[in-house]
């Protein structure tokens, strides 16, 4: 997140876009209500009626993978209508007319077209967005998980430069990280491409830095991405492979890939609290300790390092999971590794990663730290971008529209798209839940009204789902959530494992599998 | 803020702009009974109880009543104390007092305020019992609703709206037949109710309770490992074990709120299906090992792959320390880049 | 005497209206065609125990009882004959004396009519006829005004709110217009809720011009520009002819934009109340009004500062509003000459109850609680005895005959125990159980409890649950102090004006029939022998034999062969009253004791084992 | 939605100040108030739909039960109670088999005690589908519902 979670509460207005917030990060969703409740204008844009919807004065319900037309179109109504600011976009941005260049093509009529959404309804909340300051985007993977979805970002991204709603209180662009430490597995170079805070693998200077403070030669190369590693698997490139955590044969788009990967690797070991689906192919699996049973930080969405205890002692005979990968380290006969606490590690982290520079568990023994923090003194960031963008200009990115890789036809009819229960994380831990399972106990495909009674599918009823990938078995919720064409499934339930079903086709830049768009079929069975 | 000062009770003491007199009270430690007041939220004068004296004038509602420079307020005179035994005494008539079975018994304002007014038993006589036999809604899995004990302070009915800003609970009736419930009277898991137990948390009498005891040995703070948002999480310890959980009021993350998930949803951490040993595939099966040997395995079969050969899927659920090991791991033994965790799912 | 122009006035209260008065007034119409005469209706004349109501003008000639048969013989005898039709006069209940005259009636003839100016004068749905007797008369006088001088006026005139509680109006207006604000409302308070109270109702319906006239002025004396009247729903025909009063006054530029080209805007909407007592109280009408449950709201803020939407506002009763053209056209030294010296004005009171002439009336403030029973209400029905008057509806109290002297005004009601309340007094009579009245009010303001703070709604419920339990035979020694106790802690806790009134009918039937407490407590009676617990019907000597109460006793608890003295059998016996209600009056052979119960030891608490 | 439901939505903007008008005319319509008619306001009004409920249950004019054809409302203000309204209201309910108020098993009529019905001076009184009837006796009552039967067929 550019801004902090806080400054939600003094937003003029929050467009929510791509994120059924109040089911992924319920705490913030409440913080939006009650934003709303206090005044504040909500826009929805999903091709689903989330439950944020009814707190919301505007909702506009596009069709899926129409993102970039919908933004592109408020991007026109905005500079047609004299309401983008101009100073703004002179002093601090750059590329803004071959921005304007691009959006040409975005005519009212191609991007209600593309949208199935009325201009009119779209120039509402464009006004909207763009004059009832201070305007902040919330966005999470209903953007993302695109062919597009860099497009998708870069179109928001756009939008807030374009009405000068960045790098102030209550504004930014903010995508809604998903998992607890996702944000510190980024920036702690759990990435191909990047050392710890976001320093580039393929800058020289760099790969010396941490040869030197590591003390060993470097590779110079890029690594490959998520997906690309079990595709390497496939092709006999990657043979051993280390997962901390993962369970891709049930979270990765076109799973059954993933599953043939995991049985075909030569080596596979696996660090887990539970011997999850993907463990089970493990030669040798690891008991991890559980989040509450040792000492160490998270990273937060607003880019906050906070601090995790042990609560308990690891149960049976489990061990922290940097424990462990350093003990490896050390059979090997590494030096570099002696680590004894996790404050050892962090100390190194303060040496090699200049955003978190100035993060001691001193410091964050309270309330935590929002990086950049570069040096002791430093008190954090709360929003990016103040008076300046980190890269100097913002930059205006023109977009075309691009549609999703799979689109509908007769074979398979329908749009299947993915989220998230409230109730449920992915799998592992939640579906251990008495509670939470008592209160969400199985997948359910939920189906508009209208394709519904084609299909003569009543709630309740078996369906199965069917890609060009496989078929899963779910039973159905006839529901106006979704718009006629749509349906939608969690991935939560190993009984109906929806990313078997999934596109695995991947955005270009960002390498993120299209989970969000596959053209599918439903059938009712006995 | 500008402060001034007023006396309660001939006290002098020092309040700032827009404190209520309980609030200025309550901050200097000065104690007035009330049961419908509650911090977080609006107040809303129903209870009764927190009348005071302002000078001179009787019953004015402190909790609603901003304190004023000069004033001279009493908590207690004669008609003061009748108004609120009366009050008491009705409540308990109306409240199954069944006391000893209470979840709430430990932390019950009811009887908190019952003893500052020094309620006795004698004192009931001639009075007639008015509870009510209303089914208990034990719907959700974690907290249950007994009507009969509600003494319809709207804490929670305030709470759903003002803090989770959901609406799920609601007054239905009116007078006596007051009850609070969701829409249509359902049990709250066939309503909107997103079980957040931000209701139960406020609850002052054990109405809205959770159903496994929860009193805790000690607290611990630390962080949920859910979504992203981070929210600061303090555990309630007994033994080995977390009993309980509340959320960090100080956290800028998440302000004291948590969702179901954070609050309740930490029972996989005790599940009989925890890895506690390490394991090692052999023929096929998974056979129990000793660290010693599960490591030494693995340092040597690592020890013939390097560069591209070897990948690693890192966590978003673990630390930062965790991350930084794992991709040092890659990157300075293994040789490779190749280190991914699923940001992108 | 051909050519002379006559009007006949057709009452259409509702009253009236339930006794067929529309289809006269069209059978009317049609026998009169060609003749010089003008059929109108009008609003409730207040006696609508008398209805249908028909006066003929200008002879003033008032017709009782009206039946749609007795159409042709007015039309015939009186209009083209000149005959009064003597068989459909007026005839006093009590002295049973022909009155054919409407204003010689002693029902009208004490009373002082302001408020009721124009009710059963003008036809209500036609605003020629209002304007005919000088309405927006007041209204065109206070937009030559300043704001100020008409807050002056009205302060001066002394007028105090007639919605019960007597605030002084002019303060309240005076609170308004000086509180901060650009935009302000008006709101009429027309949920007259009080049981056996009918006063806003009939002037709404009477003369709904005059209540718009008054929340004109108001608006223009304050700064607002929006009104809301807020009407029960029970009332369809008073709303009916509101809105099309309000229509009428858009029409004739009293509404609306740039009121009589003073520059002036206002408008008026109706807003349906939804059956809820409490919402006569102000703050929660106004929430009513905002689309919320009708729950009070602590004070302050009080609603002139922070009122509709937060927004100063001002409310006043239907009858206040009403009164305030006539200050305005007769000044406020006219209007302070009427009265007392603390009350000014009238007063109006739905009379109802045991009394000979029910019906709406108006008098001077200071008349004589004895003077409205007896000189125009013609005493108690039947020529019972008179036990208690009771006003201020469930907020007020009930006063014995010593009270008949009070003067009627809002400090000497209130002193008594009492209160002015909006209107409502209901008369009792022997036959009336005092405490039975205490449980009825009880029952009436704990089901109109809003239930949002702890002394009323759960302190009506056990006041009540006592108070049961006591005409119930379940009564024990204590109660009463317990009543009293309870009753303290709830006026004095309670948020919002019910919960503070509703003891009042406890609290003054205690005080002035503690014997009637103790009497179903300690001797298992009930004087006015209502209570079933405490009674018993016995056949006396005189019974003929007719066996009527034999073959109505539902639980055929009679015995006797006929034309022989029947009996009762004790055991078998509900209570019921059927036999009492169908001997013949001349015979009355049935008598009711009560007291004869022998005192059973009551078990206090069963400890139940095993 | 309901053709009915839109024309009622459509004289209305969806302001919070609109519910109890709403609920007015929906029950007007509906006789009663559906459930999932009241799921519509709340969407409609952007109001919980627990917002909706409470609002309803207060007041005594809506009903959540389809009603009989007629409805016999007596009235329990001051001045029936003293004249003997209690007996009345025993001998109605008694009369149709109700053990008190309710709707009929036949749904011919549901029977409701309001607070007054402001005519008082003809004490007791009742409403059936707002026609005013005064003055009643127990006897009065009986020939009044047979009248009703008739009417009704019963």
């Amino acid at each position: 997140m550019t801004n902090s979670i806080a400054e939600i509460d003094d937003a003029g207005t929050i467009f929510v876009i791509g994120s059924n917030t109040t089911s992924a990060h319920p705490v913030i969703g409440q913080r939006m209500r009650r934003a709303a409740r206090n005044g504040a204008t909500i826009i929805v844009a999903n091709p689903k009626e989330i439950d944020l919807v009814r707190s919301a004065s505007y909702f506009i319900q596009h069709k899926p993978g129409s993102d970039v037309a919908l933004l592109m179109g408020m991007a026109r109504y905005i500079i047609e209508n004299d309401l983008h600011d101009k100073e703004f976009i002179a002093e601090r941005c750059e590329n803004f007319e071959a921005f304007e260049e691009s959006l040409a093509p975005f005519t009212p009529e191609f991007v209600e077209e593309i949208t199935g959404v009325s201009w009119e309804e779209i120039g509402q909340v464009a006004r909207i967005y763009a004059t009832n300051q201070p305007a902040s985007i919330f966005y999470a993977m209903g953007i993302t998980q695109h062919t597009h979805g860099t497009d998708n970002v870069m179109a928001t991204a756009n939008l807030a430069m374009l009405t000068g709603s960045v790098g102030k209180p209550s504004t930014g662009v903010n995508p809604l990280r998903g998992q607890n430490n996702v944000q510190g597995a980024c920036d702690l170079g759990g990435l191909p491409n990047v050392y710890p805070g976001y320093q580039k693998v393929e800058d020289p200077a760099m790969k010396e830095k941490f040869e030197k403070a590591w003390g060993r030669e470097l590779s110079g190369k890029n690594g490959l991405t998520h997906t690309e590693i079990f595709d390497a698997i496939h092709d006999g490139t990657v043979k051993a492979l280390y997962m901390v955590g993962e369970n891709p044969a049930l979270t990765e788009a076109d799973a059954k890939h993933a599953q043939k990967a995991l049985d075909k690797v030569d080596f596979l070991v696996s660090q887990e609290i539970f011997l999850s689906e993907s463990a089970e192919y493990a030669d040798v699996v690891f008991p991890a300790a559980s989040f509450a049973e040792k000492e160490g930080t998270f990273t937060n969405t607003e880019r906050r390092v906070q601090r995790v205890r042990r609560v308990i002692p690891p149960r049976g005979n489990s061990k922290p999971d940097w424990w462990i990968v350093t003990q490896i380290a050390q059979a090997m006969g590494e030096k570099g590794f002696g680590y004894e606490t996790p404050d050892d590690v962090m100390d190194e982290i303060n040496a090699v990663t200049p955003i978190y520079g100035g993060i001691t568990y001193e410091r964050v023994e309270e309330i935590g730290l929002q990086w950049p923090c570069p040096d002791a003194d430093h008190p954090g960031t709360k929003y990016l971008h103040k008076g300046e963008f980190a890269r100097g200009k913002g930059h205006f990115v023109p977009l075309v529209y691009k549609p999703s890789a799979e689109i509908t036809d007769e074979e398979y009819p329908l749009i299947l798209t993915t989220d998230r229960s409230l109730y449920h994380f992915h799998s592992t831990m939640t579906r251990r839940d008495y509670g939470l399972e008592a209160l969400d106990s199985e997948e359910l495909v939920k189906i508009h009204p209208t394709d519904a009674e084609t299909l003569g599918v009543e709630s309740g009823d078996w369906v199965e789902v069917s890609s060009r990938r496989g078929t899963v078995k779910a039973r159905a919720q006839v529901t106006e959530i979704c718009q006629p064409g749509l349906c939608s499934m969690t991935f939560h339930f190993f009984e109906s494992p929806t990313n078997e079903i999934t596109n695995p086709a991947l955005d270009p830049i960002a390498k993120i599998p299209e989970t969000k768009v596959a053209a599918v079929r439903v059938k009712k069975v006995s | 803020m500008d402060q001034f000062t007023f006396t309660i009770d001939g006290q002098t003491i020092t309040a700032e702009d827009g404190m209520s007199i309980m609030d200025a009270a309550l901050a200097n430690d000065i104690y007035i009974p009330y049961l419908c007041h509650h911090p977080d939220l609006e107040p809303v004068g129903a209870c009764r109880l927190c009348g005071v004296e302002v000078d001179g004038r009787p019953m004015v509602m402190s909790c609603m009543t901003p304190a004023k420079e000069g004033t001279d307020v009493r908590t207690n005179s004669p008609a003061i104390y009748q108004a609120r035994k009366v009050a008491m005494e009705l409540l308990i008539m109306d409240h199954d007092m069944d006391c000893l079975a209470c979840e709430a018994a430990d932390d019950c304002d009811l009887l908190k305020v019952s003893a500052y007014l020094g309620i006795q038993p004698e004192q009931l006589e001639g009075l007639r019992p008015l509870g009510r036999q209303l089914p208990i809604d034990d719907s959700n899995p974690y907290f249950q609703f007994d009507p009969n004990k509600c003494i319809l302070c709207g804490i929670c009915v305030r709470t759903c709206n003002e803090i989770v800003g959901l609406g799920a609970l609601g007054y239905i009736n009116r007078g006596i037949e007051t009850v609070v419930g969701t829409f249509g009277d359902k049990g709250f898991v066939d309503s909107i109710c997103e079980s957040c137990g931000e209701c139960v948390v406020r609850c002052p009498v054990g109405s809205l309770a959770p159903k496994k005891p929860q009193l805790a040995a000690r607290e611990i703070s630390t962080i949920c490992a859910y979504c992203g948002v981070g929210c600061g999480i303090h555990f309630g310890v007994r033994g080995d074990e977390i009993v309980s959980t509340r959320a960090d009021r100080e956290s800028p993350a998440n302000r004291g709120s948590l969702c179901v998930k954070g609050r309740y949803g930490f029972n996989f951490i005790n599940h009989p299906d925890r890895l506690t040993t390490p394991l090692i595939k052999k023929d096929g099966q998974f056979v129990e090992s000793s660290w010693e040997e599960a490591i030494t395995l693995v340092a040597d079969k690592l020890s013939n792959y390097h560069g591209e050969e070897f990948a690693a899927l890192t966590s978003a659920k673990c630390t930062n320390e965790d991350n930084y090991v794992v991709q040092k791991f890659t990157r300075a033994v293994m040789g490779t880049n190749t280190i991914d965790h699923c940001a992108r799912l | 005497m051909e050519d002379k122009k006559r009007t006949i006035l057709i009452c259409r209260g509702t009253g009236c209206e339930s006794a067929k008065s529309p289809q006269i007034q069209a059978a009317l119409e049609e026998k009169v065609q060609g003749l010089n005469v003008e059929v109108k209706f009008t609003g409730c004349h207040g006696m609508c125990q008398q209805g249908p109501i028909v006066v003929v003008e200008p002879e003033d000639i008032f017709y009782a009882h009206v039946k749609l048969r007795d159409v042709p013989k007015i039309v015939e005898s009186h209009i083209k004959n000149d005959e009064v039709v003597e068989r459909l006069v007026y005839e006093d209940p009590t002295t049973k004396e022909k009155i054919p005259t409407y204003h010689d009636i002693p029902f009208y003839k004490r009373q002082k009519r302001l408020v009721l100016r124009n009710c059963g004068q003008i036809d209500p749905e036609n605003i020629d006829d209002a304007l005919a007797r000088d309405s927006y008369a007041g209204l065109g006088e206070a937009l030559k005004m300043e704001p100020v001088e008409i807050v002056a006026e009205v302060k001066k005139s002394g007028l105090r709110g007639r919605g019960g509680g007597g605030f002084p109006t002019g303060l309240k207006w005076e609170f308004t217009q000086k509180a901060a604000g650009d935009v302000k409302y008006v709101l009429c308070n027309a949920d007259e809720g009080d049981p056996g109270a009918f006063m806003d109702r009939s002037v709404l319906e009477g003369d709904p011009h005059a209540v718009l006239e008054g929340m004109i002025i108001a608006g223009f004396a304050i700064s607002a520009k929006q009104g809301y009247i807020y009407c029960r729903a029970e009332y369809p025909l008073a709303i009916k002819r509101l809105q099309i009063a309000i229509e009428q006054a858009r029409e004739h530029g009293y509404l609306g934009k740039d009121i009589l080209g003073s520059g002036f805007d206002f408008d008026i909407e109706i807003f349906h109340g939804a059956g809820a007592f409490v919402c006569g109280e102000e703050t929660a009408l106004i929430t009513s009004i905002e689309g919320n449950r009708g729950m009070p709201r602590n004070r302050p803020p009080y609603p002139a500062n922070e009122g509709l939407y937060g927004k100063p506002t001002l409310l006043n009763n239907v009858k206040t509003y009403a009164n305030i053209p006539l200050i305005i056209t007769n000044g406020s030294g006219w209007f302070a000459d009427i009265g007392t010296e603390n009350s000014k004005g009238t007063a109006v009171f739905a009379l109802t109850g045991k009394i000979a002439n029910s019906g709406l009336i108006e008098v001077p403030m200071g008349v004589t609680l004895r003077e409205i029973i007896y000189d125009i209400g013609g005493g108690i029905l039947d020529s019972k005895e008179f036990k208690a008057v009771q006003t201020g509806g469930p907020s007020g109290g009930c006063l014995p005959e010593s009270f008949l002297d009070t003067p009627v005004d809002y400090d000497s009601l209130i002193e008594a125990g009492s209160m002015m309340g909006s209107g409502g007094m209901v008369v009792m009579d022997e036959d009336t159980c005092m405490v039975d009245v205490a449980r009825y009010f009880l029952d009436f303001t704990e089901k109109e409890s809003c239930g949002k703070c702890v002394p009323c709604r759960i302190g009506t419920k056990q006041m009540l649950t006592i108070l049961e339990d006591i005409v119930e035979g379940r009564g024990k020694p204590g109660d009463i102090d317990r009543l009293e106790e309870l009753a303290h802690g709830i006026k004095i806790g309670s948020l919002c004006g019910l919960g503070q009134t509703a003891p009042n009918p406890v609290l003054t039937t205690i005080r002035y029939f503690r014997d009637e407490y103790e009497a179903h407590i300690y001797d298992n009676a009930c004087p006015a022998k209502q209570c079933k617990e405490f009674i018993s019907y016995h056949i006396v000597d005189s019974c003929i034999g007719c066996g009527l109460c034999r073959r109505n006793c539902p639980v055929d608890a009679i015995t006797g062969e006929q034309k022989e003295l029947h009996h009762i059998d004790q055991e078998l016996c509900i209570q019921c009253g059927e036999c009492y209600e169908v001997c013949p009056p001349k015979v009355f052979s049935i008598e009711i004791h009560t007291g004869e119960k022998s005192t059973e030891p009551e078990p206090v608490l069963q400890v139940v084992t095993g | 939605m309901d053709k009915a439901l839109e024309t009622i939505f459509s004289q209305f903007e969806g302001k919070r100040e609109e519910i109890i008008p709403i609920l007015q005319k929906v029950q007007e319509e509906y006789t009663y108030l559906p459930e999932h008619l009241m799921e519509e306001i709340a969407d409609f009004t952007h109001v919980p739909g627990s917002d909706i409920y409470g609002v309803a249950t207060f007041y005594a004019q809506f009903r959540f039960t389809p009603t009989g054809d007629k409805i016999v409302s007596v009235c329990r203000g001051t001045a029936c109670h003293v004249r003997g309204a209690p007996a009345i209201y025993e001998e109605i309910t008694d009369q149709l088999g109700l053990e008190g108020e309710g709707t009929t098993e036949d749904q011919k009529y549901t029977v409701e005690t309001v607070a007054c019905v402001g005519c008082c001076a003809l004490a007791p009184v009742i409403t059936i589908n707002e026609e005013v009837h005064g003055d009643l006796t127990k006897k009065k009552v009986r020939k009044l519902l047979k009248k009703e039967g008739r009417k009704n067929g019963r």
